[in-house]
């Protein structure tokens, strides 16, 4: 059974060897992937300028259901994007240094959940042709958004964020493109040398890559954890019951830590699996990430369960009624699977048996993220079906128009994943073989340790894989 | 009177390192450590043993892009609140500091995080062309040492390389 | 004199034009109209009119002709186009109010389905046709050779010079008797009791003076007399010193029950045992003196015991107690019946037994008091029943008719279904139909005359409850009509009245000139002195006449005879039908206006289509829910209808509102909803033979077919919020006793 | 954004945090509506549709709450418990409880803040103004309000709504909302308009009663009353005095605690300037 989290003896000229082949010549599943990515696509193109001709009623939205999915979606979006931040840049700063072979994707991840996250709140205009009207730009007639309105945070947020992130992701990757760059020919030359900023790997450039990359990351963390706090406060800046809860912030963004941590683990395992990265992404590193998902998953349990008791505590009546009808009304199915799926699915993840199972693994992350799907609808829903006035409570449930877009956005970001994972290294080559090294290192020097021995002792350290 | 640019490319750190250490010893004349420029795969922090602190202005930048980001941040929203007639209505204050707050928060990281990319892409010496000695190996797993020294001390520097096993020396004349 | 006239009616012409372009650029529809395209003249003013400011409203006194109650109102009229009704705060009738009804007849006025062109049946088909042509036609059947009696008028209620001309027109025909005024919607035989006992069909009723006011289905607030009316008179008895006490006893909760202080539901036709129950009380607990009673009627009404009156009626011992209570503490007060007591086969009984209970509490003469009677007995607006159209009915079965004008009415519509007239009709050779829309009866005529809207033409009305004081309501055009090809209904029966009477009537060009000369006719002191040409001018701005009424003597009351059948159980038919009208539908007339169309009707908030009210029990019995068909099945046919289910109605009672069911009548109207009316079975009142719309009796049963209703509104409880507060009235007579906020 | 106005504006901010708000407004129009008198029969909302340009939606997409009745009456069937009553029967003894809900008006309203582009806010009037031209369609406001009182244009309904020549009743005071906006009761923002141009031609205030909301104007038993809150002497005023509810609170101190006035959520602080007066049985 394998412990290690990863093997020190393998040769760094393996690794470029390993990883380069993942960019090269797809496969026929790569292909039949894309097209289906293209096709979910398709769908939403089509969806959407229907209901731009139309108007927003073809989604079934109504009155008072003014959301439904697009927001719910949205936040699910933004939520997922949560994971690269956590990955890369909280473990970067623990030095938890098993995060290095798996950061990549997930920033990817984090980025490309962005972009598709950042195109609902467009979606869901009533005039999407006057979306600019948002943006903080000088007019001469002196309108302004309006600062106070949380949908104008959201998007100060998420452009925050989203250059951010890209930003963070790049950087990280400029060795990588250096490598690629030296071993790449056509066209894939030309671009690597553009993108790689002619990366000679000098020490002076080490030196102020790794400061730079620390001081992102200390950037990204609080960034990540405001972003998700801003979109909670699209709801808990209201007064609506169920959405005027004060532990939305840490609600929101434990959720999110959650569906994006689920998710690196079903793209994890893709990988591992289409990729053949099993030297790299090891069945001890998912078993990590697993754990940390677990951690995560009990949390924002406890904030349900906190979000609850306040409301069971509170002296709102309305936001007890509301809170019953989710538990026993129409949403209640719905709700019922949320809690299932996020509050005792995870347990699989407490057990080792299973965690080393990678199909189990696979699905259960999906039905992870399935759940996580289900909490953003039932925060947004229930509470506009039934609110205070009760003549305008209303159920309805979502038409083909909204489906077909939610749909549709999944195929968008597979297919943004899938041209990333055939263009750049989705491992980090040059952080493996600093892992690698590391690891070995400290190895010498325990072993010196035991025989008295220098560290530099040539018999001791023997040399590098590379010859 | 030419500059010889040598290049020695180490396959082991440990060779590479004890062969700037003897650079740092003043082994070859005319040359300190500074001048050495060492080019890896990876980067290790270890190198400093040898090489010696070499400082970095990056986070100053950092620090810089985090304090514009504030003032201009507020400044900007203070403003442009000020300037929309329309918002003070309804018992507000012009200028809802709470919001704000939030909204410069987010400019804080925003320049903050341009800034620190900036002063990286300037003080790492990026966009510069790559000297003829570079080899790809580096971007493998060889660690390259790089001098320049006159012509009378190239032979003691090769020398020297040799002595530590370079796996390959390059070696450039420029007149 | 009339060239003032004509200078206001070319303005109105021109800017009548200039509206249409005008209300585009109004309402931003570039679409619709673009100068290229050269739809509309969106110049305004050619040369402006003096007094006409662009961009403000005029505004325009009339009469509102949405139902037979003729409330005044004012119509804003901008660049040609009349855009909004209110009520006239001159008027006597609405004091400046109006119902949704009037509200919404601008959309008649406007209807995308309005009828443009005269339409003649040519081999079989009814057919565009020019007027000459359509007069022609009726010129050469109903012109010379008809006499004695065989024509007949078949009208809604009419009234004023309108009504004058049809009698004139009947007259030159020589068939005076022949005018059948037909309303679903009518009173017919709560006035036929009143002309009994009080010896007056149409007294006044002093609500502001009742402490109480008991009512037995009189529906006064939605579809009675006069809607408007009577919800002002009742916002005065709700807010008087005393704060009046309503209580309304039917099977279906109207919109009146929906605001009674105590609304009790009884087994449909047992509105007069409840109130020979609460007579007894009043006799026999409270010694109320029943001296005025003839014998067998005090031991008529000592039969209804508490136990009889529940058993029978389904009403709680303990509320005809608290009812009689009320009545005896809070004297005078006031008792009413309406169609819901008066529709059934023994209606006259129940609307006597209420009657009684008016006698007994000594209100006669106090809330109930002579209407007086209106000068010009010429004027005054027929009262319209089921009966005359019966009548008329018989008289077509006969063939009894060679010529037959629709006027404000569509009988083939509204009549019952057992009376089959839509296909009696066919025995007439001409049926002449007066109307604005292609509606049942237009579609069965020979011919068919597009008339103004009321917005277009002249008229004058009399209501037949006239409120405060007698008036005679004047109408006149608002507006330049919208179609060049329409004519004013009076003129075109000034045309019919030349053909035979050439010589009488030749002098009037026109109807305006007609009623200018019956204007100048009025005695002096209706003109108070003033001159012709100033009369009609202050006629016109105040929209109506104030007539004094004839002052009628005090009001006998005299007890009639009581005999109501003991209720009995009808084993194949359980339930009753309730076809219940409604404001806003009225009697189906409004269903092409999508304005009140979409207007949720006031108890079930329903809008669009037709529903069936039946009780809980009722639906736990038959196992539907709110959206199940139910299949309502009498001995005269079948209908099917969503359910809705509530505690407004008697569980033996299932009630569908009228107005539905149209067949023709343009899209809004057309193919939606059923018509109650066409499943009654041929049931009369005993003593009138009015029909009674109530005493059909149905089985019902679950269709299977189920879809959502309709219906505005989600949770019908307040959940605990404070959104409806209620506090009693004791409370409210301590604060504010005496409506100090009365508007 | 000129420093100018930075600077300018930087006293109505000082005045502002130190009054708690910005106060200098010209009218604050307000309503009160009676229960006692209100019998549902929904005139007002017919008047609204007639002054407004409000779309006819039809059965499908009413069906689907898509409706655009400004004022809509709602209709509850749950009967008080006041005390003395008689015993609870299966019947719906005590009639229907009615209420007439058109825009609040919120002196403090919570779709305002909320609007991304700031479509809605508030006037000097004191109204809570909808700029549809402004309005993208976001509809968080609508979100945000607790009385569900906004509407949004889920379609283009000119053509369905008003084909010719109904488009020719369209008030050209105002306009008629296209997709995508969203719109509500507006206190018949145009007939202020109206009177307050009047008033200023002729240099004086405007006074009560010389103009009144379509509603109001209709409404068959009076149930209705508008005026201004400012003008201590308009009949609106009054009742507010007589009923001891005054504007900026959340819980009515009254002297006589058995006055009939009310507001719909006002313990939400959202300070609506529309007044209720309970509805009264007899027990």
């Amino acid at each position: 059974m394998q412990t290690k989290d990863i093997n020190e003896q393998i040769k760094w000229a393996q690794i470029n060897k390993d990883v380069l082949t993942s960019l090269e010549n797809p496969r026929m599943a790569y292909w039949v992937a894309v097209g289906i990515c293209v096709a979910m696509i398709a769908c939403a193109v089509v969806a959407e300028v229907y209901q731009y001709q139309m108007g927003i009623g073809v989604a079934a939205l109504d009155w008072p259901q003014m959301w439904g999915l697009y927001i719910g979606t949205f936040i699910f979006w933004i939520g997922m994007s949560h994971s690269g931040t956590l990955l890369s840049a909280i473990l970067h700063i623990v030095h938890a240094d098993w995060r290095k072979p798996i950061y990549r994707f997930a920033e990817a991840m984090t980025t490309f959940s962005l972009m598709t996250a950042g195109l609902f709140p467009l979606i869901h205009l009533g005039r999407i042709w006057n979306l600019y009207w948002v943006l903080p730009y000088a007019s001469d007639r002196g309108v302004w958004p309006n600062f106070r309105s949380p949908l104008a945070w959201d998007c100060f947020a998420i452009f925050t964020y989203l250059t951010s992130s890209a930003l963070f992701l790049y950087i990280g990757m400029i060795p990588d493109l250096a490598i690629c760059r030296d071993n790449a020919k056509g066209w894939r030359k030309k671009l690597y040398t553009v993108l790689s900023l002619g990366w000679a790997g000098t020490d002076r450039q080490w030196r102020h890559f790794r400061k730079t990359y620390l001081l992102m990351a200390c950037f990204l963390i609080p960034l990540a954890v405001s972003v998700h706090s801003i979109v909670s406060s699209d709801f808990a800046m209201s007064i609506m019951p169920g959405w005027h809860v004060t532990t939305f912030p840490p609600y929101f963004v434990a959720g999110a830590l959650y569906s994006g941590c689920a998710a690196i683990i079903t793209l994890f395992i893709i990988l591992r699996y289409f990729f053949r990265f099993e030297e790299y992404m090891t069945i001890p590193i998912l078993e990590k990430t697993c754990k940390l998902t677990f951690v995560i998953a009990m949390a924002w349990s406890y904030l349900n369960l906190i979000e609850f008791s306040s409301v069971w505590y509170g002296h709102n009546e309305v936001d007890k009624e509301l809170l019953l009808n989710k538990f026993t009304g129409a949403y209640s199915p719905y709700f019922w699977a949320m809690l299932f799926f996020g509050s005792v699915l995870p347990f699989t993840l407490a057990f080792e048996k299973l965690r080393r199972h990678l199909p189990t693994m696979f699905v259960v992350s999906l039905l992870l993220n399935v759940g996580m799907w289900l909490e953003r609808w039932m925060i947004v829903s229930p509470t506009l079906s039934l609110s205070y006035e009760p003549f305008a409570w209303s159920v309805q449930w979502p038409s083909i128009v909204q489906w077909a877009i939610v749909f549709g956005s999944f195929g968008w970001f597979g297919l943004l994943f899938l041209v990333f994972v055939k263009v750049f290294p989705s491992v980090s080559m040059y952080e493996v073989k600093e892992m690698v090294y590391h690891r070995r290192r400290a190895n010498v020097e325990s072993k010196a340790h035991e025989f008295g021995r220098r560290s530099s002792d040539p018999q001791a350290a023997t040399g590098l894989p590379g010859t | 009177m030419s500059k010889h640019h040598i290049i020695g490319l180490f396959s082991d750190f440990e060779q590479a390192f004890s062969a700037i250490a003897e650079i740092r010893d003043g082994k070859i004349p005319g040359v300190s450590v500074d001048d050495v420029i060492l080019k890896s795969p990876i980067e290790h922090p270890e190198i400093e043993e040898v090489l010696g602190e070499r400082s970095s202005h990056v986070p100053k930048f950092t620090l810089m892009g985090a304090i514009f980001g504030i003032t201009f941040g507020f400044l900007f929203l203070a403003s442009a609140e000020a300037t929309f007639l329309v918002q003070p209505q309804g018992g507000k204050p012009v200028i809802p500091l709470p919001s704000n707050i939030v909204l410069t928060y987010e400019m804080l990281i925003l320049f903050g995080v341009l800034f620190t990319l900036i002063s990286f892409l300037v003080s790492a010496r990026m966009f510069f062309k790559r000297d003829n000695l570079y080899s790809e190996k580096v971007s493998l797993d060889q660690i390259g040492v790089r001098l320049a020294v006159d012509e009378k001390n190239a032979q003691a520097l090769k020398g020297l390389f040799q002595q530590h096993k370079a796996v390959e020396i390059r070696e450039e004349v420029v007149r | 004199m009339s060239g003032n006239e004509i200078n206001r009616r070319d303005f109105l012409k021109l800017m009548g034009v200039s509206g249409a372009g005008a209300a585009l650029a109004g309402c931003d529809m570039p679409s619709t109209v673009t100068l290229e395209e050269g739809k509309e003249e969106v110049i305004p003013y050619v040369t402006p009119e003096e007094y006409v400011i662009p961009g403000v409203g005029v505004w325009y006194a009339s009469t509102c002709r949405q139902c037979a109650a003729a409330c005044g109102t004012h119509n804003r009229v901008r660049e040609g186009r009349v855009l909004k009704v209110e009520g006239n705060p001159g008027s006597p009738v609405n004091h400046g109010k109006l119902c949704q009804m009037g509200q919404a007849g601008l959309q008649g006025h406007y209807n995308p389905d309005r009828l443009t062109q005269p339409l003649v049946r040519k081999n079989g088909a009814l057919t565009e046709a020019s007027w000459d042509e359509a007069l022609g036609m009726i010129k050469q059947h109903a012109g010379s050779g008809v006499n004695g009696g065989r024509t007949a008028w078949v009208t809604g209620t009419v009234s004023g010079h309108q009504a004058a001309l049809v009698q004139a027109h009947l007259d030159v025909m020589g068939s005076a008797a022949h005018h059948y005024v037909h309303e679903v919607v009518n009173n017919a035989v709560g006035q036929a009791v009143n002309r009994e006992v009080l010896g007056e069909a149409q007294p006044r009723y002093l609500f502001d003076k009742a402490g109480v006011i008991l009512s037995f289905g009189a529906d006064f607030l939605g579809a009675w007399q006069s809607p408007v009316h009577f919800t002002g008179e009742y916002a005065k008895f709700r807010t008087t010193a005393q704060r009046g006490v309503l209580v309304q006893v039917e099977p279906k909760m109207t919109l009146t029950g929906a605001n009674a202080d105590l609304w009790l539901a009884v087994r449909p036709g047992t509105e007069g045992v409840v109130a020979l129950g609460i007579a007894n009380v009043l006799l026999t607990k409270f010694n109320r003196d029943g001296s005025r009673l003839s014998a067998d009627v005090r031991t008529t009404i000592a039969r209804y015991d508490f136990d009889t009156v529940t058993r029978l009626s389904g009403v709680a011992g303990d509320r005809i107690a608290k009812v009689a209570g009320w009545l005896n503490e809070r004297s005078p007060s006031l008792v009413l019946s309406g169609l819901s007591a008066e529709g059934q086969g023994h209606g006259y009984d129940a609307a006597a037994a209420a009657m009684l209970l008016n006698i007994i509490l000594g209100n006669v003469g106090k809330t109930i008091v002579s209407g007086g009677s209106f000068p010009f007995t010429h004027l005054t607006a027929k009262a319209g029943n089921t009966q005359s159209l019966t009548a008329f009915a018989d008289g077509v079965e006969k063939g009894g008719y060679d010529a037959v004008f629709f006027y404000n009415t569509n009988p083939v519509f509204t009549a019952p279904g057992f009376m089959a007239l839509g296909d009696k009709l066919s025995k007439v050779p001409l049926k002449v139909v007066f109307t604005n829309f292609r509606d049942e009866t237009a579609m069965r005529a020979d011919v068919v005359l597009p008339i103004h809207s009321a917005y277009e033409e002249w008229g004058t009305h009399v209501p037949a409850y006239q409120g405060d004081d007698g008036f005679i309501g004047v109408q006149q055009p608002v507006m330049e009509p919208l179609y060049a090809t329409t004519r004013g209904f009076g003129d075109v029966v000034l045309d019919l009245l030349k053909m035979r009477a050439a010589d009488k009537y030749n002098a009037f060009p026109d109807y305006y000139a007609y009623l200018r000369k019956e204007f100048a006719g009025l005695p002096a002191d209706v003109r108070k002195g003033a001159g012709e040409e100033v009369f009609w001018q202050q006629a016109l701005q105040q929209g109506l006449v104030p007539v004094k009424r004839k002052e009628g003597g005090a009001l006998s009351a005299k007890a009639v005879a009581v005999n109501i059948p003991d209720y009995s159980q009808n084993a194949e038919y359980p339930y009753h039908l309730i076809p219940s009208p409604r404001l806003g539908m009225w009697d189906g007339r409004h269903a092409n206006l999508p304005w009140l169309q979409e207007s949720p009707d006031q108890i079930s908030k329903v809008v669009w289509e037709s529903w069936a009210e039946i009780h809980p029990q009722t639906a736990q019995k038959l196992g539907v829910e709110e959206g199940d068909y139910l299949r309502i099945t009498s001995d005269q046919g079948t209908i099917e209808a969503k359910v809705y289910i509530f505690k407004g109605i008697h569980p033996d009672a299932v009630a569908v509102p009228l107005g539905q069911g149209h067949e023709e009548y343009g899209r809004y109207a057309k193919g939606r909803g059923v018509n109650p009316l066409k499943i009654l079975s041929p049931v009369h009142d005993g003593k009138t033979g009015e029909l009674a719309m109530f005493g059909t009796r149905v089985k019902v049963a679950k269709a299977g077919r189920k879809e959502t209703l309709v219906r505005l509104g989600g949770s019908e409880a307040q959940h605990g919020r404070k959104l409806v507060a209620t506090i009693t009235a004791d409370v409210f007579r301590r604060t504010e006793g005496g409506g100090k906020d009365v508007v | 954004m000129s420093f100018k106005n930075i600077l300018g504006d930087w006293a109505h901010y000082r005045r502002g945090r130190e009054e708690g708000g910005f106060h200098n407004y010209e009218h604050k129009w307000g309503m009160a509506v009676d229960l006692n008198k209100c019998i549902g029969c929904n005139a007002c909302s017919i008047a609204c549709y007639a002054e407004n340009n409000l779309a006819v939606v039809g059965p499908e997409r009413f069906a689907k709450h898509q409706a655009m009745h400004w004022m809509r009456i709602e209709r509850y069937w749950d009967e008080p418990d006041l005390e003395g009553e008689i015993p609870a029967s299966q019947y719906q003894e005590q009639g229907a409880s009615f209420l007439p809900m058109m825009c609040q008006n919120c002196m403090s309203a919570t779709c305002e803040p909320v609007c991304p582009v700031a479509a809605t806010y508030h006037t000097p009037d004191g109204l809570n103004a909808q700029v549809y031209n402004r309005c993208i369609g976001s509809r968080y406001c609508s979100n945000n309000c607790p009385y569900r009182l906004r509407y949004f244009n889920f379609w283009s309904y000119y053509e369905s709504s008003w084909p010719a020549p109904l488009h020719m009743q369209l008030n050209p005071d105002l306009t008629v909302r296209d997709k995508g906006v969203m719109e509500k009761c507006t206190f018949c923002v145009q007939r202020i308009r109206v009177a307050k141009d009047k008033a200023k031609m002729e240099d004086r205030k405007v006074i009560d009663g010389e103009f009144n909301t379509a509603c109001q104007q209709t409404c068959p038993t009076g149930a209705i009353v508008f005026g201004d809150l400012m003008n201590p002497e308009s009949q609106v005023s009054k009742m507010w005095a007589t009923h001891q509810v005054e504007l900026g609170k959340t819980e009515q101190t009254k002297q006589n605690p058995q006055m009939r006035g009310y507001r719909v959520f006002e313990d939400l602080n959202t300070d609506p300037k529309v007044l209720y007066l309970e509805r009264v049985r007899e027990v």
